[in-house]
């Protein structure tokens, strides 16, 4: 599984890596994030993809648990 | 995931709606026209308080600035999201924020006035949003490119609350009437919507902002890079706010002579534009995003804040701002110095990258 | 591990020496009395120089500064000590700038200038010493407490050459003879030694500055903290050579009344550098080794740096700079601003150690 | 062995940190820095106090290895 680390990466760097992640064929990803607008982007760029994912909140950063299908 | 109905297209478009009102109705209170809310003339209007430049007629502590980084500051304490960050190439983006200033002062407006002047019928932001347009594409590419000023780190507290400090400190400088404040006795820096509700206008459109993630900048960026309108419905609905209500206020005076505080050098209103959006897009934010993350906890846009500044300070000081009758003396050496500035800093941030 | 000479104890004299020398020689050749270099002054001088206050007596782009930052780039180049870092507190480390440049004009001096006071028999510097030494220790108390702005991460080539090509730009304005830069026709910003000599002058401190780590604060700090009296060595060195200079060169002149840009408010003279002391240990450098720290890559330095210039502006602008009539107006709200300010950094970058 | 890691630090933490260390009785401990300053002043302390080190040039930092007696 693929981990993209999008902490501490000013807008929209954190999309545009997702973005390339989508691209680049199917399989699980997670991706790494400790901003909220960061996680409303990924989480928008997700879902007008229709692609399932689900988010967990850790210490100082958020998780965000896709697959591609 | 908590839902924040802000991250929505109809809260983006509610909040850029009620922004633009907003800054429709300060103008109709007395702030300078097609001025409303100009993140980078306010700015200026403060280098100008603090005495950093001479420009008389541009001098007061605008409380809609200070109004928005602690609406923002509030609002992300409430939501827990105020998290001090900073350390991305700080020193680089003090520079972006001088450069941008210099642009938008060649211009006579940020990219939020761009459109305020746009929804007020001057045809010269037209050409204004047009470099703007050009200089995020620039950017953009650059950031297609693999273009970063690198990742930001924690901080302590009291480095995030740095910036809305001052901002504070200010305020009660002008509150208590503190003698040496600089302040216009005419011209646009003495056109004043009432203090407390330039204060309050602030806190509104700092905490929408905040909840939105408003970004002028990213909403071109957005287009460009990734096909998003997300934040472009922000900013068109902000754009027909301001429209309407001037027509309803009957502020509305389409044309390209003869508009409030704007010059009709075309290729200057552009290349000035084109050089603060590029600027903008290599920072990451437009010049209300920047006091909102500012207000977050993010020292470097905080840092940037201050750049913008001392950029005022030098556009005055040097001539290199824009007057009603046209560019200043060495308003085009600013551009194009700015413009090679900011090349470099594009070029040199991406190949970096690539040898990483 | 190769051997530094300018890091042993003959080294260090050496060093502190030959910048002593070339102090006095500087005032010789026209600099202003008992300044030669003074690292405070002459940013305040740049500052006055770029317009951002409206002092005009103490206005001019002082090639000493400009000489410091870029030998000590060059040097540290040529031996591979150049690694641009920051992000360690940055938009802290810019307010103590400010506050540090705030103390340095009640007192009028920084530590460089309190040293090269006394070499003049300027008994006043005695009181600044005094206060510079209470400052440092109340600095060293914290550190020694686990007081840390935070580790500082590498950054790009990019970001180490901004504040040298920052430098290298108003350099360019000065010999091109920008008009829009201000120039003293009066007062200490009028007197200069020859401009090809300042500038050499200042590439040669800051060689060797940039070698021997040259440091005024660190000098007590270290005796204070660590019992370590090397970098003393250095600073004792500088005072006798710039005072057994002044003898030859008939420039000592003993007494409280009656000094050049000095005054004799001695509490305001003490406390004055109590928090210019205190913000520079806080920094970690005087001024000059901030300068140093620049040209060598430390960005963090530079934004302190940027600070100073700010810094010297807002004490111009809001009377909180002393003459040699006394202090200003607001010389001591500004003073106790600042110290408050200083505290709250001390105890809040304290805490936040120890809970970790 | 103890490791001090000084990097990033200002001065004059890191030599704080080593006089601590050798405060804290015998053994042997290694600090990493990556200033040629901190390096220096370092180096000085450790002579001043009669304890032989070494030192190793690493990518981008040196490691001082030492033994207190």
């Amino acid at each position: 599984m693929t981990t993209i680390d999008t902490r501490g990466l000013s807008c929209p760097q954190p999309v545009i890596l997702v973005t390339r992640e989508l691209a680049a064929g199917k399989g699980s990803f997670e991706v790494l994030t400790d901003s909220e607008c960061s996680l409303e982007n990924i989480a928008r760029l997700l879902e007008s993809r229709n692609i399932m994912f689900e988010t967990e909140q850790k210490d100082d950063h958020t998780i965000i648990k896709a697959k591609k299908v | 995931m908590k839902k924040n109905f802000f991250s929505t297209k109809a809260g983006i478009i509610t909040a850029g709606s009620l922004i633009g009102i907003t800054a429709a109705l300060l103008v109709y209170l007395g702030n300078p026209k097609n001025m409303g809310f100009c993140i980078a003339c306010f700015e200026r209007d403060i280098a100008g308080g603090l005495g950093l430049h001479r420009a008389d007629v541009v001098q007061y502590i605008r409380p809609e600035i200070i109004g928005i980084m602690i609406g923002a500051l509030l609002l992300s304490l409430m939501k827990g999201e105020f998290r001090p960050r900073g350390g991305s190439s700080t020193v680089i983006r003090f520079f972006l924020g001088v450069f941008a200033m210099i642009g938008a002062l060649v211009f006579l407006g940020c990219p939020w006035r761009a459109f305020i002047r746009l929804a007020g019928g001057d045809w010269n932001a037209i050409l204004g949003i047009l470099g703007l347009i050009t200089g995020i594409a620039i950017g953009s590419y650059f950031i297609k490119s693999g273009y970063s000023l690198g990742r930001n780190y924690s901080q302590s507290r009291a480095a995030g609350y740095i910036m809305p400090g001052f901002m504070l400190f200010i305020f009660a400088l002008l509150i208590f009437n503190f003698p040496k404040l600089f302040n216009s006795i005419t011209g646009p820096g003495s056109m004043k919507a009432p203090f407390i509700i330039s204060i309050i206008a602030g806190l509104i459109v700092g905490g929408l902002a905040q909840r939105s993630r408003f970004c002028t900048m990213g909403s071109i960026r957005d287009i460009v890079l990734v096909k998003d309108f997300h934040l472009f419905f922000g900013v068109a609905s902000f754009t027909i706010a301001v429209f309407i209500m001037n027509m309803i206020l009957g502020q509305f005076k389409a044309g390209f002579e003869g508009q409030p505080i704007a010059h009709t050098m075309h290729i200057w209103n552009f290349l000035g534009m084109t050089l603060s959006g590029f600027a903008f897009s290599l920072a990451g934010g437009c010049p209300g995003r920047q006091l909102i993350l500012s207000g977050e906890g993010d020292t470097d846009a905080g840092v940037f804040v201050l750049g913008m500044i001392t950029g005022a300070a030098f556009s005055h000081n040097f001539a290199m701002a824009s007057s009603p009758a046209g560019t200043g003396q060495f308003g085009m050496w600013g551009t194009v110095i700015g413009l090679i500035f900011t090349f470099t800093i594009a070029f040199t941030m991406t190949m970096k990258r690539k040898s990483v």
